[in-house]
């Protein structure tokens, strides 16, 4: 009979590029359903759930980002899914909607400094000045050949999810960035 | 027409140059054609120049809204290849190929054919098996087409990178030797010279902006910007604005117009011996006479009649082209044009009648139209004379996408899996 | 690169969006009572006109949705957005408008 | 030793910094700041090149980006050597190493320059005329001696090891070029706390005030004004200074290209660095301060070497401390030449004579030039020019009322011969706007329209002439800018005294006696088009200006044009009798200048190009020796091979384990979506061609999509997870179409249907344990769930728990054997396939790849999308017609399948293949044909979509297309390889075990 005990989760080892961090190991759900579901979603965690585009609310341990009028992205501590989903099931009994576990889908980096906004302008082709990306703004979008979500978490603070098997692809590119600004 | 030789050359350069006579007139348009042809590029003056040469009429029209060879005809990489895969698009292509041999003698205008080999490269297993299926139909329709390894790619075009540390490394190549390139330019005008010593008005700054049909629905004329032309048959091969001129006549078609752009190099000393093409990496690249390395890139995603592309495919195509041949990194863009392709749904062109007697239309050749320029011009010919379409033509009609026999070239090609 | 209006979430740029051809196609509701000209109509027919075009596109890597715009495609710039199911808007420029 | 022409002092260069360079080897010295052209005049060297058709000597003519003549090559080491580069642009640096280009042996002595006896031949598209017979020469023996002569520098030969860099920016206001019209605009438009971006070209900003001396602005001369404004800009934190930064490319919806080099001034050690940067500049507004561009002037041995610009020489000489002679000519076009007569005059340089070509040019700059002491001749033409590699003397011929050319010609010693013909506004950015020029009559030159995008001209690039002029219409612009863009300006304005010069200017060729000779007045200097080449266009019939440009090629060389495209269309317009404005001009394109393939490709290279997909069980199979194929953007292992095996036999080795034991495999590639919601079902129905209603939960439906003409799309194993949710798989390469396409039909077709579709691709990792032992090694691993035949039969789905961790596990199989596919999430993935590993090698369990997937399941006739599909194969085509839910009335794809070509008799249709010969494997794609021994074009009936050998059968296999291929079992037919017609036997397609037993274990 083979071991049983529960795995832990493998996790990527650290950026170089002092700029660049893993974000903690989290969990993450996808509800997708129209205002009502997120109102009801929302009254769950005890948070209103942004309805304003690309924003994003963040409690002690649970961040909503808006992907979409009818998407929400929730962050959640390790290991919170499958309760969180369970308070979600029996809030919203009866208002169709979709919830999907995807925590592992995503990895979050996280880029900070005073050269954050520059880093990312390598492969991303919004307008990240904070007067038009403000602090808890995020939406997807592109970074080079790939997508990514963005949320500006600070100033000089900015959060990425992206699909796990685009990791090295943004690493990479990121870290390429920064040989640009470490002389 | 004033012949074209070393002996008239030398002789002119005698006389200082002065004794040349135009290469084909500036007549004013007269009240009625036999035939008219609308659109200017090589596709639409040979058409014109075939149906005097082989079909005996002379007193045909071509025009052109703006001027000859400025559409397609002169903003493409003149890639000439034929190694298709369908029986249907290989004996059209090879159509136009078997023409191209002979096409400077013919018109006596160095179109400046140049076999240098069209190698396709190969970069996944996919890919692989994709080109080997089209070097067995190839073979098996008396088309050349070979499959060498990358060693052999590389001894063939010695500044491809084949190593293996690249993002797709090249596992082999398919090579046309009998494709290559030609002067744009020399086919418009080698066609108009010799179209206008056949009789044919060519009519420059002349845009049609109405076909007017008799009581039957039959084409009777044609307004343009110069007037009233009458005719009772028009063929269009007018590449991306078809959509706008068969709209005259009620005709729709399945066709969308994208920008697609390319881009020349400065010039350097020879360097490129042959065409490559990757599909997958989306490079495709020469070297003209001129010295400069010609590279197309991609079609904009959107349809667009501006001619302009965005700098973004730009990128694309050349990182893709410094993967390949890592070497040219240093080298610059020089110029960069757009052009607009009309496709179909199936990537294939069609040459057909409409439904519109008298009405014949040529287009839907995407990115590929300048390989089948004297092909496409000969066949419209034969389909205007005759009035129905010759047997290589015949299955790229309309009507296919009605009933489903679409030749999809572009959908064998794709990846999956 | 365009820069296009997302009904939702903005002016962003063309990277962000997925094209999605002519727009107002509707799939019909009982192909099978369609003949095969018309069902080819549906398919493949397209206006593809110099001039403004209602066209739909997706904001793919951005809110993920569907909707529709007015482009005039002889410059590329864009003369209306709006969201998939509202009919094209009446403009100056675009006598194709709701009219 | 200083340099000869180096003046006393003056310029912008730093003198007591010498920099030592190598020209063809010849070791010559410079100083700071000095461009590599202006280092070479000041050592008295004006011969810099070649040109590119006769191999004419070649002179520095300009001093800017504008240059066609002074090309060289500059090389750092042999990856390092980078050809074309204008020497006016190349800025000096100790140790560079630069050489002419297109000459051979020595740019003094080329063979190449025989050419030029050949010229009256080589007349304007010659080679359109002549090498044309034999038919076979063109290839073998006339291009290659044509491509021979022609190019320019050489290509690099070694990988370039230089980093490029690419960044996306956004701005208020973009203004481009920093000269006085410039810099108002970004003073004014900064002040309103705009974001600004102000770019230039040029090494240093400042544009015509870096070469300008004597003005006053606000006071101060230019070159103070300049240094306060320049530090009051970089001052400002919203103002982003951009030098060696080129605007080459004005793109829709004001996205603007730049190009900024970032290394190339520095010497080699220093040049570590990113080389360049391309910006993709979003610019809310557009301030176009681009300058104007000097224009020459049309006589014959006007490309002589120290034949150069009028204002050029000026910017040597006030910029750089040279000067381009010690006995200088001017012909005069325009008042600014007198600016250069002036300053020369000041320096000290002998001015043999003042030519105004003008018949009555008059003006303060004219008179301040008479006042000192300067001869001026008014109503002149020049007939020629005299020297071999230098220009030793100009001849000049008074030029009647009547325009004709009288009298006769003077010759007069000089050094150097400076020209100007006046300034042609620099319209290119606005033109690639989309903006029309316009012809103005009054300036005798093409100027900005209407606006289509959100820009305006400033400046001398609108006509703007003199300095007052363009300081107030760059204040303007970039006010109004600003404005637009939504800020609050305060007006600014700046006072200019200058001696302000008249718009009179010459375009086209100068009058010449009719005895001269007009081939070798050149309009083109680097593609060598004269007069006469133009001339001779227009007789050959050609009338736009378009044909004449590609027929002659002017225009067209690596300056696009920049000194010869107004002269040109002088000269047409003469020549065809119509006015210019009639005329027309060529189409701008971009770049403006040349841009560097690296710099337009940016980061975007080695495993950068495209992202390299990989699942969390790559390291793995890497860890044990796996060759990988790239699928997509995904590395798949392709097979396992041990020591000394080659693909078949790693490959057949894998097989047998399948068959006989167990293997295990990475599936996590393939697309996954979770489609959730009381409508799932429903929509289920309408995308695929399947009925799902009556799939119970718990059980799994292989499905088929189509698209809506009918053809294959994707497939893939659905299992019914709940009432209202589906766990769909697809193909590794058609995961995001299918997910696309089922948001569209969603959104757009049926939004009424309360589902929603979201990607699990990469929640999963997707483990696959195929063969008799599978369940033998999963048991011991699963928790609380029983895997028995009749609990969890084959084709259903249960949740359970593997190794203490969630996990959908899947009874499917694509090999015919017993099959489990655990989806564990991915971060467990590895973990699970370590343990699952670890219990199954005691059972024989070997890993497996692609390469055997594909056999095991080419034995079992299954298709794989993309190989017995190609777009243009129906359900029926490959005998899955079965899957079509027959009493659905509708589904994507269904009344496609209704036309006339899809039920054709002559359809080709998925057979087994079997060689005569049982060790004869087909290559993929060979020809089916009837009848052996056709002559070309055979007919072809099919072709092999797969073909293997295969270990379990012991013999090769093969799986085809071919038409009316089910009712033609046991026909022989030939496949038509590269050695022969190869008679083949039509079977069924499957070839193992085709009851379908060893599925259920």
């Amino acid at each position: 009979m083979a071991d049983l005990t529960p795995l832990t989760r493998a996790a990527p080892p650290a950026p170089k590029s002092p700029c660049l961090t893993n974000a903690p190991t989290a969990d993450r759900l996808l509800l997708r359903g129209d205002r009502e579901v997120m109102a009801a979603a929302g009254a769950a965690f005890g948070l209103t759930l942004p309805t304003l585009a690309c924003r994003a609310v963040a409690v002690a341990d649970v961040a909503a980002l808006w992907l979409g009028p009818d998407e929400e992205l929730l962050i959640l501590a390790d290991g919170a899914a499958p309760a969180a989903m369970v308070r979600l099931a029996n809030a919203l009994i009866g208002q169709p909607h979709s919830l999907v576990d995807i925590s592992h889908r995503q990895t979050g980096l996280g880029i900070s400094g005073p050269h954050a906004e520059a880093m990312l302008a390598v492969g991303c082709p919004l307008d990240l000045h904070l007067s038009k990306f403000p602090i808890g703004m995020n939406t997807r979008t592109v970074f080079a050949k790939t997508e990514i979500v963005l949320w500006r978490t600070g100033p000089d603070a900015f959060r990425i999810e992206v699909w796990r098997s685009f990791r090295a692809y943004v690493l990479g590119l990121l870290e390429e960035a920064s040989h640009e600004f470490t002389p | 027409m004033q012949p074209f030789s070393a002996f008239s050359l030398f002789r002119e350069g005698l006389k200082g140059q002065k004794g040349w006579t135009p290469q084909w007139r500036t007549p004013e348009p007269k009240p009625a054609y036999d035939a008219v042809i609308v659109g200017g590029g090589g596709h639409g003056l040979g058409a014109a120049y075939y149906l005097a040469k082989e079909h005996g009429l002379t007193n045909i029209a071509l025009l052109e809204k703006g001027w000859i060879g400025g559409g397609n005809t002169g903003r493409n990489t003149t890639i000439i290849r034929s190694n298709y895969l369908f029986d249907e698009s290989a004996a059209l292509y090879d159509h136009a190929l078997k023409l191209w041999e002979g096409l400077s003698q013919t018109l006596n205008y160095n179109v400046m054919f140049s076999q240098r080999g069209v190698l396709m490269l190969a970069h996944t297993v996919h890919d692989v098996q994709s080109f080997q299926r089209h070097i067995h139909a190839n073979r098996a329709n008396g088309v050349d087409n070979e499959w060498l390894t990358p060693q052999a790619a590389k001894a063939f075009c010695p500044p491809l990178n084949i190593t293996a540390n690249i993002r797709y490394p090249v596992l082999g190549g398919a090579l046309q030797r009998r494709g290559g390139t030609a002067r744009h330019d020399a086919v418009a005008w080698g066609y108009a010279r010799a179209a206008d010593a056949l009789g044919v008005d060519i009519l420059q700054n002349c845009e049609v902006v109405g076909i007017q049909r008799d009581i039957n629905g039959a084409v009777e004329a044609v307004e343009t910007t110069r007037g009233p032309i009458r005719t009772k048959k028009v063929g269009v091969s007018a590449a991306g604005h078809t959509s706008v001129v068969l709209g005259m006549a009620g005709v729709r078609l399945p066709l969308e117009s994208y920008p697609l752009q390319a881009l020349v190099s400065e010039p350097i000393k020879p360097v490129f011996p042959c065409v490559v093409m990757s599909n997958t990496v989306h490079a495709y690249i020469s070297q003209s006479d001129k010295g400069e390395l010609v590279i197309g890139a991609g079609t904009d995603v959107y349809t667009s009649y501006t001619q302009r592309g965005g700098l973004h495919i730009n990128s694309h195509t050349l990182d893709a082209v410094c993967e390949l041949f890592p070497q040219f990194r240093r080298m610059r863009m020089l110029r960069n044009w757009g052009g607009i392709v009309d496709v179909t749904p199936d990537r294939s062109p069609i040459i057909a009648k409409t439904p519109v007697p008298g009405l014949y239309v040529n287009c839907g050749w995407g990115t590929g139209g300048f390989k089948a320029t004297p092909g496409a011009a000969h066949l419209l010919a034969w389909t205007m004379a005759k009035d129905q379409p010759h047997p290589i033509n015949a299955p790229f009609t309309i009507e296919r996408f009605r009933d489903g026999h679409l030749i999809d070239e572009a959908a064998a090609a794709a990846v999956a899996h | 690169m365009l820069l296009i209006p997302c009904p939702h979430c903005g002016d962003r740029p063309e990277l962000e969006f997925v094209y999605g051809g002519q727009a107002h196609i509707a799939r019909p509701a009982d192909p099978s009572a369609l003949s095969d000209q018309a069902w080819a109509e549906y398919l493949y027919m397209r206006d593809n006109p110099k001039g403004p075009h209602a066209e739909r596109w997706r904001h793919t890597h951005g809110c993920g949705h569907f909707f529709n715009l007015v482009r005039d495609t002889t410059s590329d710039m864009i003369l209306a957005s709006y969201r998939t199911g509202e009919p094209r808007p009446t403009l100056a420029a675009d006598p194709k408008g709701a009219a | 030793m200083s340099a000869p022409y180096r003046t006393e002092a003056g310029g912008r260069i730093d003198r007591s910094r010498t920099l030592n360079f190598t020209f063809d080897g010849a070791r010559m010295q410079g100083v700071q700041g000095d461009t590599l052209a202006s280092a070479l005049l000041a050592n008295g060297v004006h011969l810099m090149g070649r040109s590119f058709k006769y191999h004419r000597p070649r002179g520095v003519l300009s001093a800017g980006s504008d240059e066609p003549n002074a090309l060289v090559a500059v090389r750092r080491d042999d990856a390092r050597y980078t050809p074309n580069l204008r020497a006016t642009e190349v800025e000096l640096y100790e140790g560079l190493q630069a050489e002419s280009q297109n000459r051979w042996p020595s740019l003094r002595l080329d063979v190449g320059a025989s050419a030029r006896l050949l010229a009256p031949f080589l007349a304007a598209g010659f080679y359109y005329k002549t090498f044309m017979w034999p038919r076979k020469a063109w290839d073998r023996f006339y291009e290659p001696f044509i491509r021979a002569a022609a190019g320019l520098g050489k290509a690099p030969t070694q990988a370039d090891p230089d980093r490029y860099a690419s960044r996306y920016a956004h701005c208020d206001v973009l203004v481009i070029g920093s000269g006085p019209a410039g810099l108002a605009a970004a003073l004014t438009a900064a002040a309103s706390g705009a974001r600004v971006m102000l770019c230039d070209e040029q090494a240093e900003l400042g544009g015509s005030l870096l070469t300008d001396q004597g003005a006053l602005i606000d006071g101060q001369p230019t070159h103070a004004w300049l240094a306060d404004a320049l530090s009051t800009l970089a001052a400002l934190p919203n103002v982003t200074l951009l030098p060696r930064t080129a605007a080459f490319g004005y793109f829709a919806h004001n996205l603007i290209g730049l190009n900024q080099r970032l290394t190339e001034h520095l010497p080699t050690a220093q040049a570590t660095g990113v080389r360049e940067r391309m910006w993709s500049v979003r610019a809310t507004e557009v301030a176009i301060c681009a300058g104007a561009l000097e224009r020459p002037l049309v006589f014959p041995g006007n490309d002589r070497p120290g034949v150069l610009l009028a204002g050029a020489a000026r910017t040597y000489l006030n910029r750089y401390g040279v000067t381009p002679g010690r006995r200088v000519a001017i012909v005069a076009g325009c008042d600014g030449a007198y600016r250069t007569a002036l300053d020369l005059h000041a320096a000290g340089v002998t001015l043999a004579v003042i030519a105004d070509v003008r018949p009555a040019a008059d003006g303060p700059l004219l008179r301040a030039a008479r006042a000192a002491g300067l001869i001026v001749r008014a109503g002149m033409t020049v007939t020629g020019t005299g020297g071999a590699r230098r220009v030793t003397s100009v001849s000049l011929a008074p030029v009647r009322a009547d325009g004709s050319v009288g009298g006769v010609s003077e010759t007069i010693p000089c050094d150097a011969v400076l020209m100007s013909g006046g300034y042609t506004p620099s319209v290119h950015l606005f033109s690639q706007s989309r903006g029309k020029v316009v012809w103005d009559d009054a300036l005798k030159t093409y100027v900005p329209g209407a606006s289509v995008e959100r820009e305006r001209s400033a400046g001398a690039c609108r006509g703007s002439f003199g300095l007052a002029a363009a300081l107030a219409d760059g204040a303007n612009a970039g006010a109004e800018a600003a404005r637009a863009a939504g800020f609050d300006v305060a007006p600014k304005t700046f006072a200019a005294e200058a001696t302000e010069a008249s718009a009179d200017s010459v375009i086209g060729a100068l009058p010449q006696p009719a005895s001269t000779k007009t081939g070798e007045a050149f309009v083109d200097w680097q593609n060598d088009v004269t007069v006469k080449d133009l001339h001779l266009a227009a007789r050959e019939g050609f009338r736009s200006i378009e044909h004449i440009k590609r027929y002659t090629t002017t225009g067209m060389a690596t300056d696009q044009g920049k000194t010869s495209n107004l002269n040109a269309l002088g000269v047409v317009s003469h020549a065809l009798g119509a006015p210019m404005a009639e005329i027309g001009l060529t189409t701008f394109r971009m770049p403006y200048t040349p841009v560097t393939f690296g710099s337009l490709a940016g980061v975007s290279r080695g495993d950068l190009f495209e992202p390299v997909r990989a699942t969390a069980i790559h390291d793995w199979a890497v860890e044990h020796g796996a060759v990988f194929e790239d699928v997509g953007a995904w590395k798949r292992a392709r097979y396992f091979p041990k020591a000394g095996e080659d693909m078949h036999a790693a490959v057949a080795r894998e097989c047998l384990a399948v068959r006989s034991a167990c293997g295990i495999f990475d599936a996590s590639t393939l697309g996954k979506i979770e489609l959730i919601g009381p409508d799932a079902a429903v929509f289920m129905n309408r995308m695929y061609v399947n009925a799902w209603t009556k799939l119970s939960v718990g059980k799994c439906r292989y499905g088929l999509l189509l698209g809506e003409d009918g053809f294959i799309v994707d497939d893939g194993v659905v299992g019914r997870i709940a009432e209202d949710r589906f766990h769909i798989t697809t193909t590794t390469g058609g995961a995001a179409r299918v997910l696309a396409k089922m948001e569209d039909y969603l959104q757009t077709e049926w939004p009424e249907l309360k589902v929603w579709a979201t990607s699990t691709t990469e929640q999963w990792a997707v483990i696959a344990l195929q063969g008799p032992k599978a369940r033998l090694i999963l048991e011991g691993l699963v928790e609380s769930v029983d895997l028995s035949p009749e609990a969890l039969p084959h084709m259903s789905v249960v949740e359970a728990r593997i190794c203490g961790v969630t996990t959908r596990l899947f009874r499917v199989s694509f090999s015919g054997e017993l099959g489990f596919e655990v989806n564990v999430p991915a971060e467990y993935g590895r973990a699970v396939w370590e343990a699952i590993w670890a219990a199954g090698r005691p059972h024989g369990l070997l890993p497996y790849g692609t390469e055997a997937m594909h056999v095991l399941r080419a034995e079992k006739g299954f298709i794989i999308v993309g190989q017995e599909t190609d777009g243009t194969v129906t359900p029926d085509d490959v005998g899955l017609g079965w899957a079509i839910g027959k009493a659905k009335p509708d589904f994507v794809g269904k009344r496609s399948l209704a036309r006339p070509a899809m039920s054709a008799p002559n359809r080709k249709q998925l057979v087994g293949i079997f060689t005569d010969d049982p060790a004869l494997v087909l290559e993929d794609g060979v020809q089916i044909v009837a009848a052996p021994g056709q002559p070309t074009p055979k007919r072809l009936i099919g072709h092999i979509t797969s073909s293997y050998p295969s270990a379990a059968l012991g013999r090769s296999l093969a799986l085809a297309l071919v038409q009316g291929g089910r009712a033609r079992m046991g026909e022989t037919l030939y496949a038509a390889t590269a050695e022969g017609d190869v008679p083949v036997r039509v079977t069924a397609p499957v070839f193992y075990d085709p009851d379908g037993a060893r599925v259920n274990g």
